[in-house]
């Protein structure tokens, strides 16, 4: 029940000690901000003006450079949440749950923007915004997830406290969400007969793909900066909360 | 209860100990130890952090600073302590027996038996009572059974005296004093004056004048 | 602009509701972050003792 | 082994002589299943193609209703924190609560569920695979709901947080559940139904344990 | 008057600081809906059969849900006592207790209505009816759960009667909320709905009264 | 509060009183008389019944056998007691000041104003701080700050000084003797010593010993 406190003098402690963290790492979120604006104007200009029409999907291909990215982080900030959850739990590394914390809305609404992207894509091309189809099912079950780890944290006036039960629940979610995937797409298949056809054939043209990637990272950055500076919001609000606390109990001793 | 010296000897000694809640720290920078067959009182005025100093050492808050460490044990043994804290832990719907017998199973019968125990807080008849019918004191008796039914090293006690009567300030002090005795050690947050026969065996840790 | 055939509305639609989602929420981060600095200055004003721990 | 028997009948004794709890729920299950016979009306084609899926859905729901009292008393009486300070590890107490919970909460139901197979108007063999799909399924139920009752439980009135949480973790056993009522292949079904719950229950008393034992006071 | 509002403001900021607030609710809605369909098969002509029958469901569920935090706390913290010797009649800090619990348990259910509706695929015709028989309905359920829960935590072991008290008074309530959205003549269930709430809510506070002031500590 | 004797001459008077529990006579046949500005100390050992005297002149728990009465109010008069018991009543999810502002409002605010109340009892500065983080002690105070929000002549309190420091012994004293002052009536049932100013106003009712 010992903690350590003797001081490492390695990057690892430099980014542990949260004031060190938000000094040290503010200096990366003007590059940071720029490389996506440039990401963003680049794949955007190829999405619109530098692609063909798919010779299936016709323009609607076009959703597919924000419906894809989107999509992709919707599992990607779930994989950040659930290594910040193991280094809260094993390493009780402090910045661990700031960052799980920070996370979880920015997971959300990108899981949303994937269910609204691929509902708006589904129209055109099977005739439905929504089907039960597996892919989009479990997209919705994880939404759900997102918003119960959202209205976890809510409910915690403590926020040091819940860090780590909040990570339990993250962990038991990872181990659940591939189950989650099986099971529904075995579910759609049991209740629907191949009335779904996928148009992701193995064979992207290039001036497909070269959006697409562009746009994949400029989400990605999005992410990584919005991320950055949720988590240095966080650690000014802890402390606040902290200051408050302290100044409501008077001359705390 | 007969033999002597029943614990090894153990001592728990905390260096540098901050403790507090939500961040804030309440009682900083302690140190001290407790040696086998000695108990610390803890004394201060409401608010100072007597109970997160005890819920510290008992392993539910972590500490803000500092380390604190019960020299002496063997990495094998259980749980080396019992926490009596302001909530009682009982039962209403069980009988004052099961509730006892209950933590006796669960932490292990390796103290007194359950009549004795109850005997000895002066429940000896209410064993087939419904716990929910017990007065605030007689529920505080029988959270101090729970002490008595397992045999653990250190007792941290929170308030232990709070809602008995002389008869029972009088059952506290002597548990203290047979636990003692036994080379137990003691950590004791109270507002009541608590007097042992042999007063060398008591020390005072007064926390932070605060508000 | 260029022609987007027959769906456009979907199209537009997506790429509005994306840009109006993400312009809401780095308006949000953004205004968090703002607001949080600014409490916590006047905090640091107020208890200036404390003000690092 | 004493002190997990010890556990298990405290346990027990308290759902038990709490009264009303074990009938409260088989009664919401009950009425469930007449409410929506009543709302989709007497074609009798309709409700049993729509039954397994019912069934497994008032399961699900009338295990919500027992979650609140799984960890919640021990916590505000004080008897959590002394459940961490057992000889008996955390994670076994918790196991016999689960345990417990399934025989008060999810017991009760399959024996209550001839009458919603008669309301629903359910065939004799779908019910045998129904009790069957039942049976091996509520335990993962009843762990998923574990878990999300350690999690909520030092949030002071967070009573409703918890279905939240666990409901999309149960969605595979909802699905499995179903599908090994109705399905073709029916046993696959039962078969990954009884893999999953072996996986819960074995892993769901560690997962509350390190929540539990990760909350302050 | 301004005894009664602080009722009400009390209870409104203990309902909403728990977990249990709005956001909790609405979610705990669409899930069920969710559940639901996964249940029952992706299948719209089945899911708007049994809508009405489930929205039902959960309505009754989510009041079920919360009906121990209605007296439970304030009896363990000793207010409960106190209220019984407050200058506001203790019926009068029941009535306000009952609306909020319609407030937080009910309301939100009726604003996420329509996202249940979506997942239940419901037309827009039967969608203002659920929406009006929900409102007319309700009230009801929250009142006879106040006297159950009245009677469950004042008498000891008094556990088994409440449910056995409120299903029967909850079952017309189901039966004429859910007929009023399917029915030729849901008018007049609606018409029968709302004089059963009325009647409700207007003795339901009496009668938890008595029951809690009859009741020794 | 600054006038003395805002009371109406009140007198509670019981005769031939018997309490108990389930059917359990506890104290039988009691028969006393409390005039304005005089306080009854209930002492005993536990689980001889104070509690439940307390519970039944609160109107709570109903007597065996015999009678009492305040004698001297108007019948149209609402409440005229205020129950002070074991547990506090206090709400972890709301802040200090909403807790006693909620019971101000219920009970009619015709005492203190909230502030003046809180820094009585030692809280002035913990107002807006949830009341969940409160030690035992602050909780307790927080309950006796109840009493002072609304003016009513008789007190029904239990262990008031359970949990508090010498401080919080010495503020139930100061309470109970500026209550008597304006003419309000007391029991009091504690395990420890008070003792006002004036002996003259306090009398001490030793309830049977059993057990
Ligand atoms: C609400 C509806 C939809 C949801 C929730 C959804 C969800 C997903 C997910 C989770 C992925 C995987 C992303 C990754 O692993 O990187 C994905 C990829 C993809 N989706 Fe969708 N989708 C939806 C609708 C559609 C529609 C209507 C289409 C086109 C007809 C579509 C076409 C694609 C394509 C082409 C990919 C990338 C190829 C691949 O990774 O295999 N999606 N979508
Ligand atoms: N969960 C919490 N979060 C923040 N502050 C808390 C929390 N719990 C308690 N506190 C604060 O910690 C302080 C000390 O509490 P503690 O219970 O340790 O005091 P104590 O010395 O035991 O007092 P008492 O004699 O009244 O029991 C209090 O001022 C309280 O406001
Ligand atoms: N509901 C009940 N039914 C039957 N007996 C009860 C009930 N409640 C309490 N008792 C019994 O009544 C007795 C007295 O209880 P009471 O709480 O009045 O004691 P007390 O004098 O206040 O004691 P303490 O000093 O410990 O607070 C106890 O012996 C208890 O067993
Ligand atoms: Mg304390
Ligand atoms: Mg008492």
């Amino acid at each position: 029940m010992s903690i350590d406190t003797t001081p490492k003098q390695s990057w690892w402690s430099r980014i542990a000690h949260p004031g060190q963290f938000v000094a040290w790492t503010s200096p990366l979120l003007w590059p940071l901000t720029i490389l996506t604006a440039v990401l963003f104007i680049i794949g955007l200009w190829f999405a619109f003006f530098n692609s063909p029409a798919d010779y299936q999907m016709g323009d609607t291909v076009r959703i597919m450079y924000v419906h894809v990215p989107n999509a992709w982080l919707s599992q990607f900030v779930y994989g950040v949440m659930t290594v910040s959850a193991l280094g809260t739990l094993v390493w009780r590394h402090p910045m661990a749950d700031v960052s799980m914390k920070a996370a979880a809305p920015l997971g959300a609404m990108f899981t949303a923007l994937a269910l609204f992207t691929g509902a708006l894509w589904g129209r055109p091309t099977w005739g439905t915004f929504w089907e039960w189809d597996g892919r989009m099912t479990s997209t919705l079950v994880l939404l759900f997830i997102y918003l119960g780890i959202v209205a976890l944290w809510r409910a915690f006036d403590d926020q040091l406290r819940a860090a780590r039960i909040i990570a339990v629940f993250t962990l038991v979610g990872a181990i659940n969400i591939p189950i989650i995937k099986f099971s529904v797409d075995w579910w759609s298949t049991l209740h629907q007969p191949a009335s779904v056809f996928r148009a992701d054939g193995p064979t992207m043209p290039g001036s497909i793909l070269t959006p697409l990637f562009v746009m994949f990272f400029a989400f990605t950055f999005l992410f990584l900066t919005l991320h950055l500076k949720a988590m240095h919001t966080e650690v000014k609000r802890r402390r606040v909360m902290g200051l408050q606390r302290r100044m409501a109990q008077g001359d705390a001793a | 209860m007969t033999d002597r010296q029943v614990f090894p000897p153990l001592t728990l000694r905390a260096t540098g100990l901050s403790c507090g809640r939500g961040g804030m720290t309440l009682t900083a920078d302690l140190s001290f130890a407790v040696a086998p067959g000695q108990c610390l009182l803890l004394r201060g005025p409401n608010g100072t952090g007597k109970t997160t100093l005890l819920l510290t050492l008992a392993g539910i808050v972590t500490p803000l600073a500092g380390t604190f460490e019960l020299e002496g044990t063997d990495s094998e043994a259980g749980p080396q302590l019992h926490y009596c804290g302001h909530r009682n832990a009982v039962k209403p719907r069980l009988s004052v027996r099961e509730n006892l017998d209950f933590w006796a199973q669960v932490n292990g019968p390796t103290g007194l038996d359950i009549q004795e125990a109850l005997a000895e807080v002066g429940l000896g008849e209410l064993g087939g009572l419904d716990a929910g019918y017990l007065s605030a004191g007689q529920s505080r008796r029988l959270a101090l059974a729970r002490l008595l039914v397992t045999h653990r090293p250190l007792w941290l006690l929170d308030e232990p005296t709070a809602a008995l009567d002389a008869e029972g300030h009088e059952l506290v002090t002597r548990l203290l004093d047979r636990h003692l005795d036994m080379g137990g050690l003691a950590l004791a947050a109270t507002h009541d004056p608590i007097t042992l026969p042999d007063p060398g065996r008591m020390e005072t840790l007064a926390l932070g004048v605060r508000t | 602009m260029i022609d987007l055939g027959p769906h456009a509305v979907f199209i537009v639609w997506a790429y509005l509701g994306v840009a109006m989602t993400v312009a809401a929420l780095v308006g949000w981060t953004l205004y968090d972050a703002r607001s949080t600095a600014r409490r916590l200055a006047e905090l640091e004003a107020r208890a200036p003792r404390r003000a690092a721990r | 082994m004493t002190a997990l028997r010890a556990m298990l009948g405290r346990e027990l004794r308290l759902a038990l002589r709490g009264g009303g709890d074990v009938l409260t729920l088989v009664l919401f299950f009950i009425i469930t299943g007449a409410i929506v016979a009543f709302a989709v009306g007497p074609d009798s084609v309709l409700l049993a193609r729509i039954a397994p899926g019912m069934v497994w859905v008032a399961a699900f729901l009338a295990m919500l209703l027992g979650l609140d009292r799984l960890f919640r008393p021990d916590h505000e009486d004080g008897a959590l924190i002394l459940l961490r300070q057992a000889e008996l590890p955390l994670s076994a107490a918790i196991a016999a609560k689960v345990m417990v919970h399934w025989l008060v909460s999810a017991l009760p139901l399959i024996l209550a569920s001839p009458l919603l197979a008669l309301q629903l108007a359910m065939d004799g063999e779908t019910f045998w695979r129904m009790v069957a799909s039942l049976l091996v399924g509520t335990p993962a139920l009843a762990a998923f709901g574990a878990v999300g009752a350690a999690v909520t439980v030092s949030i002071r009135g967070g009573g409703l947080i918890a279905p939240i949480l666990i409901a999309p973790l149960s969605i595979p056993v909802l699905i499995f559940g179903v599908g090994s009522i109705t399905a073709s292949q029916s046993s696959a079904a039962l078969l990954f139904l009884a893999a999953l719950s072996l996986m819960a229950v074995s892993l769901a008393p560690f997962a509350a344990a390190l929540a539990i034992s990760s909350a302050e006071d």
